[in-house]
């Protein structure tokens, strides 16, 4: 298939990630929809990367790299997420973002 | 040659706040402590600098000194390069117009700190951005580049923003957020005015940019289209951007509904500082970077800006008239009172823009001894309904006659300072060129009269008259609340007898600002 | 004997060194009363009227070298600066650093008119101090009474001495502060009942009022200032007599129009300070505060410096505002006199005199008698001062009644105090052989010589036919005054007047007095009223008090007890003199010793003040040839403006023997008649007995109504600027100040609409912020309640909306903040890729 | 089993098998493979975000990572999609896992409108820009694709051979030690005055 289906699939990964971000009450959905955002990146990279016909592009691992460095950040990023999430837990017996709203005052 | 002494004077505070923060939020009096011993010791490098530390030059030195690059022939300069990338540098250096706010700044702010002590819910937080908000004014007065200039004028605006919306009155949100947007948009326009001189000039540096504004090479010739947009051209826009970004901090009419509000419910101690410092930033910025920058326009609406100034005299003194709330009737007068200061600078005659740097100063120490006023009966009276009081010259005497010297200050009665400035405004703006100027002048002595009516109405209603038996047995002025007002009603007094205290210090600046100018106009 | 050698003439080295101590006396004396007056013996006021002394002899010293120097024909014209080197840089520290920019110094400035003024004000402000000894004693703030009175003189020293336009001014508004502070003196004092409430609303009119002029003469000031670059009087003179040389014919209207308006707002400040028409509504009012201060502003400070700007300026008048001077002084003068004539309150007939003499000054002013209507000034500052303290003297000694009603015998009970004021009264009314007539003649003469000498000849008309006119009326309501105040016999309480709670003016209207004075008065009133049934001697002072503090004690309201103290406790520390100031209430009584001694100084002054301008006394009794009396050759053009303006108006001075012998005699007719006629009047009137004089009065009036009800309404003018001052003492609360229709009210519609117009026009930026933010508020809160069910609000005022916008924005929601970023991303996309 | 569920499930399968039907007619075998792993992709995240249950939810997300490290395979990175599944199944996931362990299941805090309302909105709006995206620029497209030779040995062994990678590599480990570190360091239970924290900001 062309860069264009992947572009498209990453799209479709993108956008379904913003919406369980927005949608759901729970702090882990925001979590996995980071994670399904990271996901579309990836794609991203390496399709770009793969469809990449510059000169001397095969020799050219910049977009899987950045792929590499996306999964390593999501997994510290997971972690501390996680943590966050026990934190906030302790604090309001709730995983609800809307009531974690010490940022209004 | 490079002196830290400016340096010093603008971050000391900033080394208090970093200390403030260390501390446990237990500990109040250490953190006042703290906080009182950085703004006195920036007050006491401030009284330096402006009594012995700035040397008097005379116009022909401050000419000489353009040679050098420096058109402003401004002292203790410090200059390095910051953001290479943008071609933002650090530079410093104060002249005749700045020193005399940079010392009445960090007067203020000492001022400031002792008034806050009566506040009890003033905690750690709140002196930290007391603090902060020294930093972001000092920074203001003394940059000399756009950028350093831009950014201490965001610095300033946070503090604020928290300070009346966090420590405010009951309406302290709508406040905030009303002052935020005004000053927000006023400094996104004068962003914007500054990229595009940056983009057209290659510099951030204040004195460089009005070497080429004054030559005409500041018309945006390496911008597309010249920068001609909607058929007005690069120096109008800029000007435009810049004055309206200054205008609202000034304020002047019709931006000026921020500050009723913001004066209200701000606390005492911030209402002081806002209307003793924060106004003055709007007018020096015209002085400093508006006109300066785009000679040209200013001199095409010179005259739109002596009308806007003379609106807001006699607007504001008769909106004043209308109030019945003490800290909004005075608020409105320094709307009143700032009007000068713009009709002064545009009139654009030698006495007309020292009156407008005067007015500015002896505005400063006028209104923050009012709002000292108002803030002890209101500690006291837990109200400021102007005609819920009477009589109170019985029950409080000493009050009453500090009050009647900061009445008669701001009414602008010879002998005391603001009478000076208001006199050498009404004269520079009468000599003007433009003779529909004269006109204007006229106008504003209605504002005059006004003044002095609605100072007098509100010392009848308040001070004089049948006693109010509510208010039987209130307490006399105590010591600190006398100490917070002496300063400034001295102030007052000396520069209304010696006003070449303060004259001597900017005329040659004012003189060498005037011949720059006068090369385009 | 040459001029340097001899002690009278003016020597820059030490003179002026004088003139600075005796102007700034004053001051000191300011300064420590301020800091310390309560604890000074007596609260100081003996050492501030020393000081005035000390103020008051050097002034006539240096009157004296005046007047030495016009006997021998010498200039007397000095500036300390160019003689001495005395400057006061005023703007810039020097002038070399004010490079190319005028810098604005001031220098003492001593010239004849100067001398006079000094002289004048110097003897009678240490007269004042002197009478207020007797008269405030005992009364609250009586050491803050002291410290204001001196700086009040102190201020009117500096204008006098001031050698710019600029400094004058300066003095000028802190005279008018001090106006204020005085007139409100007993605004501080509920006590005083009456008072307190009338001063409460008096002193911010008289500031007020002033302002007005006073912001005129400002921008006269400026006008001038912006053609010839100087405020010095000198440089004025000099560049004013240039430009009008250039316009040699002296019809009207072809000066310079820049010229005529500057002079117009110059005048502008003498109609606000000394009470022309329309600006004199604030000088009758100005009675609210103590007698003294009265005299003060009548005679010596305040209306005398409005005139005397007018003497200062005038080389920079050209006739077009000479002629509009000379019309609005005789409107004045008319106008106050008429209404003096049906005044029942004693201060207010000498106040609307004070207003029609000033009439006369500034019409002389305007008719190019500037020397007759200085001479006026100065004759009228002595015996309006012996008039006001003379009637204070009554007042005092009626117990602080003062509707003439309720007097009546006086004569009788202070024969003193009557003759002064007798002599005072005739001197003023324009008897030959008192100063008033030679002032006055002067002026009808100068009249009378413009007519005959065809010169300002419709002004002049006027003034000749209107101000022989008002002097009828002023001898008139003058004698009117002395019969009724001094003649027939005491009758207390003949009507109720307001001023009746200060103590036992009547004792039968005590219940009254009780119903609705102030506590600690009526408990005066009990006192006095205690006191009568026990007979009149020094012997029962004590025991009146001790009835005094019982019902101070078992006083209803608790409140002000200072001012009880303050009473009870001057009343016990009484001296003599104040014992029988309480003690005899029931009949008037003398005055204690410094009130009398201040007004046998003034009155001699007034009665012989004329004689002191004339050349020698003998030759000085063919009166009507006093075209040489000293005050003429000393202040006369060449001496006071210079050559130029010399010659242009001794030309309209001199005019032929025939028309000026013509002029006098006409003049001295004209000034006998209506002096006679008006006193004749008034004895056929009041002279009578009171009945009958109530019956004819009565008759007259009915007659007359209409006119009598316009008149003694004064005209309305209050009424039409919303500044009539309606104190009703049977009403607790605050009577309404600002009728609508009226000016005051105009302006306060207007800034009540400015205000509504600042609200909801001005603001509409923020509203339109506001209700974009509610709109957005009101969407959001759906899309919330839809996407996010979280609580969002924007509904109601803008105010409201701010709110919900910042709970919108600050609602601290993670998911929130996120779905804006979403929305916002997305709608800049879709705004990019559309364009 | 409400009925929005099974039309759902309905709309689902019917649109993956559409999809997969479609793409293998497109482009072959490979275009099945394709079609496979994208519908994964898609069909996981979607069904996580539909599931009432966290549990559930996390589960379906397996299948948007496997699906995203098939997706690499086609794509010719062998290494990225087994760290990928590796890292994302093996570590994250578990997390996730724990996570739901340690929250209280709310099985009714999904409102089905907003769902709904969320997809619509996001997806319009994502669609637009895309089909905007899409219709403007245009890739050149390969005639056919030359693997690269050893991809995966190249990046496998890139840490060490190339070492333009090196840098960024010990940053990398750097950043997930810190972050490590600091997740450790805030999960601890301490006590926060939070009402005074209030008061004060």
């Amino acid at each position: 298939m062309g860069l264009g289906a992947y572009i498209a699939v990453s799209a479709a990964l993108f956008a379904l990630g913003i919406v369980a971000i927005l949608v759901r009450r729970n702090v882990l959905y925001v979590l996995m929809g980071i994670e399904m955002i990271l996901n579309a990146a990836n794609i991203n990279f390496v399709a770009f990367n793969r469809f990449n016909h510059a000169e001397g592009s095969q020799s050219n691992l910049d977009g899987r790299m950045f792929a590499i460095f996306v999964i390593i950040l999501a997994a510290a990023e997971a972690a501390v997420a996680l943590a966050i999430v026990l934190n906030v837990f302790h604090l309001f017996n709730s995983v609800k973002p809307a009531e974690a709203d010490l940022l209004r005052e | 040659m490079q002196s830290q002494i400016l340096t010093w004077i603008t971050f000391l505070p900033l080394i208090g706040m970093a200390v403030i923060l260390l501390m446990p939020k237990t500990s109040m009096n250490a953190i006042k402590g703290v906080s009182l011993a950085a703004t006195f010791v920036a007050m006491v490098l401030g009284t330096w600098l402006y009594f012995s530390g700035f040397e008097q030059r005379s116009l022909a030195e401050i000419q000489a000194a353009r040679a050098g690059g420096d058109i402003l022939g401004a002292q203790f300069v410090q200059r390095f390069d910051w953001i290479d990338s943008i071609g933002a540098q650090y530079y410093v250096g104060i002249d005749g117009l700045s020193v005399a706010l940079v010392w009445l700044t960090t007067v203020l702010l000492f001022v400031g700190v002792i008034a806050s002590f009566g506040m009890e819910k003033a905690g750690k937080a709140y002196y930290a951005l007391l603090l902060m908000l020294e930093v972001g004014i000092l920074g203001v007065f003394v940059s000399l580049d756009l950028f350093l200039f831009y950014v201490f004028w965001e610095v300033m605006l946070l503090p604020m923003y928290f300070l009346i919306g966090i420590w405010g009155g009951p309406r302290r949100e709508y406040a905030a957020i009303k002052f935020f947007l005004y000053t927000l948009a006023g400094s996104v326009l004068m962003l914007v005015a500054i990229v595009a001189l940056r983009l057209d000039s290659g510099t951030f540096s204040i004195p460089q940019l009005t070497e080429l504004a004054v030559s005409g090479k500041l018309m945006g010739a390496s911008l597309p289209a010249h920068g001609v947009l909607l058929g007005m051209d690069f120096t109008t826009w800029v000007f435009w951007f810049l004055f309206v970004g200054f205008a609202i901090k000034v304020p002047v009419w019709p931006f000026h509904t921020w500050l009723p509000d913001a004066h209200v419910e701000a606390p005492t101690p911030i209402s002081v500082i806002l209307a003793g410092i924060l106004l003055k930033l709007g007018g020096y910025g015209m002085l400093r970077a508006c006109f300066p920058l785009a000679p040209d326009a200013f001199h095409e609406s010179a005259f739109a800006l002596g009308v806007l100034g003379v609106i807001s005299i006699v607007y504001g003194a008769f909106v004043a008239l209308g109030q019945s709330d003490f800290k909004k009737m005075v608020a409105y007068s320094s709307v009143s009172h700032m009007g000068y200061v713009l009709l002064g600078m545009a009139a654009f005659t030698v006495w007309g823009m020292e009156g407008a740097v005067l007015q500015m100063f002896n505005h400063g120490t006028s209104s923050a001894a009012l709002f000292l006023i108002v803030g002890v009966v209101y500690d006291r009276a837990h109200h400021r309904d102007l005609n819920g009081f009477g009589g109170l010259s019985q029950l409080m005497p000493r009050y009453w006659a500090l009050t009647t010297l900061g009445f008669f200050a701001a009414l602008g009665l010879p002998g005391l300072a603001g009478f000076v400035s208001e006199a050498m405004t009404l004269v520079g703006a009468f000599e003007a060129k433009d003779t529909r100027f004269q006109v204007l002048v006229l106008v504003s002595t209605l504002g005059i009269v006004f003044t002095a009516a609605f100072l007098l109405y509100a010392m009848q209603r308040v001070f004089l008259g049948k006693k109010n038996a509510k208010y039987e047995g209130i307490e006399e002025i105590n010591a600190r609340e006398v100490f917070c007002q002496a300063p400034f009603l001295f102030l007052c007094v000396l520069f209304g007898i010696l006003p070449y205290l303060l004259l001597d210090w900017m005329h040659p600046s004012v003189q060498n600002l005037i011949n720059i100018l006068k090369v385009q106009g | 004997m040459t001029a340097e050698s001899h002690f009278l003439a003016f020597d820059p080295a030490q003179d002026f060194k004088l003139l600075f101590l005796a102007f700034v006396l004053p001051l000191v004396g300011y300064v420590i009363q301020i800091a310390a007056g309560k604890r000074l013996p007596r609260q100081g006021d003996w050492l501030l009227t020393s000081g005035l002394f000390a103020t008051a002899s050097i002034t006539v010293l240096m009157f004296a070298k005046s007047l030495w120097a016009a006997y021998h024909g010498l200039e007397f014209r000095h500036h300390s600066g160019d003689e001495a080197g005395l400057w006061f840089h005023w703007f810039y520290s020097s002038d070399e650093l004010a490079n190319g920019v005028a810098n604005v110094s001031a220098a003492i400035f001593y010239d004849p008119l100067g001398a006079a003024m000094l002289m004048v004000v110097g003897v009678v402000s240490f007269c004042v101090h002197l009478f207020s000894i007797g008269y405030m004693h005992g009364t609250p703030r009586y050491h803050i009474f002291f410290a204001n009175i001196s700086l009040f003189t102190f201020a009117m020293l500096g204008l006098v001495l001031s050698d710019n336009l600029l400094f004058l001014f300066i003095f000028w508004e802190l005279m008018g502060l001090m106006s204020y502070l005085l007139i409100g003196h007993f605004s501080h004092d509920p006590s005083s009942g009456y008072f307190h409430k009338w001063a409460t609303k008096a002193c911010k009119k008289a500031f007020l009022t002033t302002r007005v002029g006073d912001t005129c003469l400002l921008v006269g000031m400026v006008i001038f200032f912006w053609k010839f670059e100087t405020f010095r009087f000198t440089e004025l003179w000099r560049l004013s007599i240039e430009e009008l040389a250039r316009h040699q014919s002296l019809h009207p209207g072809e000066y310079p129009l820049w010229m005529t308006v500057g002079g117009l707002f110059i005048f502008g400040g003498t109609i606000g300070k000394s009470a022309q028409f329309p600006l004199h509504i604030w000088l009758p009012d100005a009675m609210a505060g103590p007698t003294p201060v009265s005299a003060m502003i009548h005679a010596a400070t305040m209306v005398a410096a409005g005139v005397f700007l007018l003497g200062r300026c005038y080389p920079m008048f050209t006739p077009d505002v000479l002629n509009v001077i000379a019309a609005v002084g005789t409107i004045t003068a008319i106008f106050a006199a008429t209404i003096g004539t049906t005044a029942y309150d004693l201060k207010a007939v000498l106040a609307w005199s004070t207003i029609s003499q000033l009439g006369f000054m500034v019409a002389a002013i305007g008719l190019g008698g500037v020397v007759a209507g200085l001479f006026h000034m100065v004759t009228h500052a002595f015996f309006k001062a012996c008039l006001f303290l003379s009637a204070g003297s009554v007042i005092h000694g009626c117990h602080h009644e003062q509707d003439m009603r309720n007097m009546g015998g006086v004569r009788k009970h202070m024969p003193i105090t009557f003759a002064c004021m007798l002599a005072s009264t005739i001197a003023i009314a324009g008897i030959p052989f008192f100063s008033g007539f030679y002032s006055k003649d002067m002026i009808i003469l100068r009249a009378w010589e413009n007519i005959l000498g065809g010169r300002f000849t419709g002004a002049s008309f006027f003034a000749a036919v209107g101000l022989p006119l008002a002097a009828a009326c002023t001898a008139f309501y003058m004698f009117r005054m002395i019969f009724m105040t001094f003649s027939d016999s005491y009758r207390p309480g003949t009507v109720e007047s307001p001023f009746a709670h200060h103590g036992g003016g009547h004792d039968d209207h005590g219940h009254a007095d009780h119903g609705h004075a102030d506590h600690g008065h009526a408990d005066h009133g009990h006192a006095d009223h205690g006191h009568a049934d026990h007979g009149h001697s020094h012997a029962h002072a004590a025991p009146a008090h001790a009835h005094a503090a019982s019902a101070h004690g078992h006083d209803a309201h608790g409140h002000d007890a200072h001012g009880h103290d303050a009473h009870g406790h001057d009343a016990h520390g009484h001296d003599a003199h104040g014992h029988d100031s309480h003690a005899e209430h029931a009949t008037p009584h003398e005055s204690p010793l410094p009130i009398l001694v201040a007004l046998c100084i003034l009155a001699f002054l007034g009665v012989f003040g004329g004689h002191f301008w004339l050349a020698d006394p003998l030759h000085s009794l063919k009166f009507w040839e006093h075209a040489h009396t000293w005050f003429e050759t000393s202040v006369s053009f060449q001496s006071l403006y210079g050559a130029q303006i010399g010659d242009r108006l001794a030309a309209a001075v001199a005019v032929d023997e025939h028309a000026a012998h013509q002029a006098h005699t006409v003049a001295l007719c004209v000034s006998l008649a209506v002096a006679s006629l008006g006193i004749l009047v008034a004895w056929l009137i009041y002279g009578r007995g009171w009945e009958r004089s109530q019956r004819i009065a009565g008759r007259i009036t009915h007659a007359i109504h209409a006119i009598y009800e316009v008149v003694k309404g004064k005209y309305f003018v209050d009424e039409a600027l919303g500044t009539a001052i309606v104190v009703d003492m049977k009403r607790k609360d605050e009577p309404r100040y600002e009728p609508d229709a009226s000016v005051i009210g105009a302006s306060v519609h207007v800034a009540n609409f400015l205000g509504w117009i600042d609200r909801h026009v001005v603001d509409a930026t923020v509203n339109l912020v506001g209700r974009i933010g509610m709109s957005f508020g009101k969407g959001s809160a759906t899309f919330d309640r839809v996407v996010i069910d979280g609580a969002v609000n924007g509904v109601g005022l803008f105010t409201q909306t701010f709110g919900s916008l910042v709970r919108l924005f600050q609602s601290g929601r993670v998911q929130q903040y996120a779905t804006f970023a979403v929305f916002g991303g997305l709608a800049l996309a879709v705004w990019l890729i559309l364009l | 089993m409400e009925l929005s569920d099974k039309l759902f499930y309905g709309l689902l399968a019917a649109g993956s098998l559409g999809a997969l039907a479609l793409c293998t007619l497109m482009g072959g075998a490979g275009g099945a493979a394709f079609a496979l792993f994208a519908i994964l992709v898609l069909a996981g995240s979607l069904l996580c975000i539909w599931e009432r249950s966290v549990v559930r939810s996390a589960f379906c997300l397996i299948g948007t990572f496997g699906g995203t490290a098939g997706l690499f395979l086609l794509l010719g990175s062998d290494f990225l999609a087994m760290s990928q599944i590796l890292i994302y199944v093996g570590g994250i996931l578990a997390l996730i896992l724990f996570g739901v362990m340690l929250s209280p299941p709310d099985l009714t805090e999904r409102k089905l409108p907003r769902v709904l309302s969320g997809l619509v909105a996001v997806g319009a709006g994502v669609a637009f820009v895309a089909a905007k995206v899409a219709s403007t620029v245009n890739w050149v497209q390969a005639a056919e694709l030359a693997e690269p030779e050893h991809a995966t040995e190249r990046i496998g062994v890139g840490f060490l051979a190339y070492d333009q990678y090196a840098i960024a590599f010990e940053l990398a480990a750097i950043v997930l030690t810190v972050a490590l570190v600091a997740a450790v360091y805030v999960a601890r239970r301490r006590k926060i005055d939070l009402q005074d924290e209030g008061a004060q900001g």
